[in-house]
């Protein structure tokens, strides 16, 4: 990571903020974690393709239908590529995160665990990387394990480890935490369970916009990450599986372009990836996701790394020095990937949240779709500061003010 | 910066809340949970013969916004009768859903303040919290519901 | 219906077609059974949406996102008072028909249909009404039936109400069939269903661009369908479902905004109708749904289907006088609803689609994802022109052009 | 209109196909199917001792594309050895997924015409699926595993 001289990062910020028609400077969006900003590129990539190329991809055998085709597929390229995975028919389009994760358990679940089995994950999952294993424990008689990481967030190999034994099947892990922000050692981890004998799944929801995933180095047995968070339109999604794992799954949803042959009697499935893309696809979407991932890639993870950090180092270190402040998790920097969840003594982070928004910087309050791991930090709920890209020290200056400020306006001298 | 939601009279009842403590000898006590918040009131009401509520009080966390609103309420209905105190709630949640009229406003006092909620709906839950519960309170004692202390209720 | 004038005609097909932009004369676009076309309208919605609201809805307690849980709740309205449901507690966002479909077999099926149960459906109907029901079955030993229509389609009340038995705990059944046009009476059908005690399916995919559905008229317990299809984008859908089933149905995927409590050990579900939404939602998608419901209200149901009445019909009568042209289905244009599927003695579907493309009008060739009906009508696979609200009579002249020269240019004398 | 793709000599190995009949004396047949279009062809071999091919032929139901490269596909393997089958077969995949020499295309004969299929890409299955088959059958043949007429290969 290169450091930037002032000028240069006021003129990277200038260019990039330039990309964001909606970031016009009235306000400070800091909710990055929930959802993010759409530049230019993408608008007008979904737009051209409803003005030049919408189709029904897949059949069609006349011009429009075949260019809607091939923009999904390059679509379904770029992300391969992006991923790093080894072929694009491992490349399913979903919906979001929570769409892929209850495809995971919805297929590889319902097929290969079973009674006695152990499914491990941590304690720090969101809802949507947690509820659909406990659901497929509850349907098949087998155990759920939540690893608990140390006061700083962080989870040793040696912990890790401790949790493996031969019931292990299946271990399923966010890659960085939604709240804490803390990055989990996937690649160490997922070797450990692999020579447990058990598949890894990874939750990239939060990592995929902020740092280089590569499932071949992480060597994980599926990724599911939204599109949304990095750049793109809502409502596309992407699940990456082992073509190995894919190909023995039972579908997930049944119907159009997923099927082989169909009679009254049943069906044969179509081969990877459409086996499991039931219905009309989001060709849309899957075009909006491939251009922000060339968004991303034209920007590059080394600058968003470093930008990202820069601000974070710059909040926390600002945080640090107000003692009624409480940040969850590391209190180092380079912990925290741009997720910096507090709390303000005294102050209802509902009215924290609200307090900031009179004061227009936009943050999160409640509990994060993560209830349990609430509780393991002893807090009902928090607030939660996240970093895209676009954003600056200006909004890092605004956010310190109106943080500053807040006490005060609820009424404490 | 826009003027503040959060005005003295809010920040005040929710810093020092006059009614906000557990009640030994109520009459009736509940439990209000608003689940997407957080909030947890507990709500404490001691009634006499005559239906008229002697004392109000609540316990439990919850936003400065559900706080606040649970005090000016308490501030409120002390000294009046289960149906005045229907009445004003009646306002009050008409105040939040949709307007009143100024006459309406003037009955609620303080709690006239948070009329402005409903610029904030992920708010208006934490407003009416005290109130349903007040609410709730009744409707069940009439059907014989309710026993001191042990019941919950979650809008 | 009112007929209009020529002039009337020709002014109203200009007014509709700079409505969309991608319709500027280069081609014939006549697979509008597949997908539709967006209006400008649909587009900038959704820009709009991007440029100026765009932040995670629900829970938000800043204007943004305020904004954007506003927009997403106003599109659910746009729904119910378009489809005429109860409430809008019953109207569930989904990615599209398919999804759906899937969502009523996964959550009622798998709860309610027990071994020694029978399902009816049709043979008609699209592999996304007919898979998920047969897994079912499948997987509880239940008993799929299929409803034979007559040569025309069509399914007399009395042959409805002899599949029905004391066994019968669900009929699905698409309101119009993508292949034959035929539209089926729901409404007496779903009042039949409930006397024998069973809940009513609909699949609306094929009927909601085209006719007005009204689901307490028809009193269907679930409707089905897609955005896509009726000028929306694609990626939204939306399952209807009545209240007193919806609340007794367990929840289909599991994770963020459909819990209310979450524990290790488990969870309870939010209210209707959050508990079916997962994740986060596609709310761009939403508010591109609510205006394309409100592009086709501007021009109405009324003006619509006499349009699409007129073409069919114009379509039709032309093709009728070739005698190596065959419809499938019934020779009545008022029984077809913008639907005509054909096949060309000698000719290949797949040729004729191709060379139709070579003359520029788009029309789809194949199984049309119902191999079993086509197996019904003695078929491998056939070729499909459908209408939309944009289509002319310059579109028919086009299309009949090409259709009288495709044996000339396949060789035939 | 464009140029069409469908030309003469195209539409003519579709209505007037050579090879196109049920071969009952065949070393080898398979039966090739598209399950995505429905194409669905038997391909019959006549191959006699030193691996020279004496008959090919076809039947079956497809697109006039599937047809016609069937057809033009046994006019250009007739008489020819199993290797140098197997080795314009490999030129005619490669001229589909990406280009060849002109001098590759000359070998092709008429198949050459199906150069273009590639801005066509629903129907390069079609396309291929004679010359699929053709290769499944040499690889079944060669593992043993290929009888008379029961075998079925999908791709
Ligand atoms: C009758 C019918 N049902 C269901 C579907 C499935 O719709 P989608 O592909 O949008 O999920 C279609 C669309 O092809 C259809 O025509
Ligand atoms: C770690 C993590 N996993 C999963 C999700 C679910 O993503 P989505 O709501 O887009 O399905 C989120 C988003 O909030 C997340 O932060």
């Amino acid at each position: 990571m290169t450091e930037l001289s002032k000028a240069e990062r006021e003129a990277e910020d200038a260019r990039i903020l330039s990309d964001f028609p909606i970031l016009d400077g009235s306000f400070v969006y800091l909710d990055n974690g929930a959802t993010t900003q759409k530049p230019k590129a993408v608008l007008d990539a979904v737009n051209n393709y409803y003005l030049s190329m919408n189709a029904n991809p897949m059949r069609g055998l006349y011009k429009l239908s075949i260019a809607a085709t091939d923009a999904y597929e390059e679509a379904r390229d770029t992300v391969r590529s992006f991923i790093n995975a080894p072929s694009r028919e491992e490349i399913i389009f979903t919906r979001n995160a929570t769409e892929g994760l209850n495809l995971i358990a919805y297929t590889y679940g319902r097929a290969f665990i079973k009674e006695g089995d152990e499914i491990v994950i941590t304690i720090m999952e969101h809802h949507s990387n947690m509820i659909p294993w406990q659901q497929l424990c509850k349907e098949k008689g087998a155990k759920l394990t939540y690893i608990l990481p140390d006061e700083d967030g962080t989870i040793a190999e040696e912990k890790f480890r401790s949790y493996m034994n031969p019931h292990v099947k299946l271990v399923s892990m966010t890659h960085i935490s939604n709240v804490l922000g803390v990055k989990n050692d996937i690649k160490t981890f997922a070797r450990i369970a692999h020579e447990n004998g058990a598949v890894f799944v990874c939750d990239g929801a939060q990592s995929i916009p902020h740092t280089k995933v590569d499932v071949q180095d992480l060597d994980v047995d599926f990724l599911s990450f939204s599109g949304h968070k990095i750049y793109a339109p809502m409502g596309i999604g992407v699940v990456y599986g082992r073509k190995a794992l894919l190909e023995k799954m039972p579908p997930f949803l049944f119907g159009g372009e997923m099927i082989e042959y169909v009679t009254t009697e049943g069906a044969t499935w179509n081969e990877l990836p459409h086996k499991f893309e039931a219905g009309t696809v989001n060709d849309g979407g899957a075009v909006g996701l491939s251009a922000a991932i060339k968004y991303v890639n034209s920007i590059g993870f080394d600058r968003i790394e470093e930008r990202e950090y820069h601000l974070t180092k710059m909040m926390m270190e600002e945080m640090q020095t107000l003692p009624y402040v409480h940040i969850l998790g590391s209190d180092k920097p380079e912990n925290h990937h741009g997720i910096v969840t507090f709390t303000i003594d005294g102050v209802h982070p509902h009215d924290i949240a609200a307090i900031f928004d009179e004061h227009d910087v936009d943050i999160r309050a409640g509990h994060h779709c993560a209830q349990p791991l609430m509780k393991f930090c002893h807090t009902p709920s928090t607030v939660r500061a996240s970093i895209g890209l676009y954003n600056t020290e200006d909004d890092v200056i605004k956010f310190i003010d109106a943080l500053k400020q807040i006490r005060g306006e609820m009424g404490y001298k | 910066m826009a003027s503040t939601f959060y005005n003295e009279i809010l920040t005040d009842h929710n810093i020092n809340p006059t009614h906000k403590y557990k009640m030994e000898d109520a009459t009736f006590s509940l439990e209000g949970v608003n689940p997407s918040c957080g909030d947890d009131v507990v709500l404490y009401l001691k009634v006499n013969d005559q239906n008229m509520i002697e004392e109000a009080s609540f316990f439990g966390d919850g936003c400065a916004i559900s706080q606040a609103s649970a005090d000016m309420m308490c501030d409120l209905i002390i000294g009046r009768s289960k149906e005045d105190a229907l009445r004003l709630s009646d306002i009050f949640l008409r105040m939040i859903k949709d307007t009143i009229t100024p006459e309406e406003k003037e009955e609620l006092e303080e709690a006239g303040i948070l009329e402005d909620i409903h610029h904030m709906p992920a708010r208006v839950k934490c407003a009416v919290l005290g109130w349903h519960t007040m609410g709730q309170i009744f409707r069940d004692a009439d059907e014989g519901k309710i026993d001191k202390y042990d019941g919950k209720f979650e809008q």
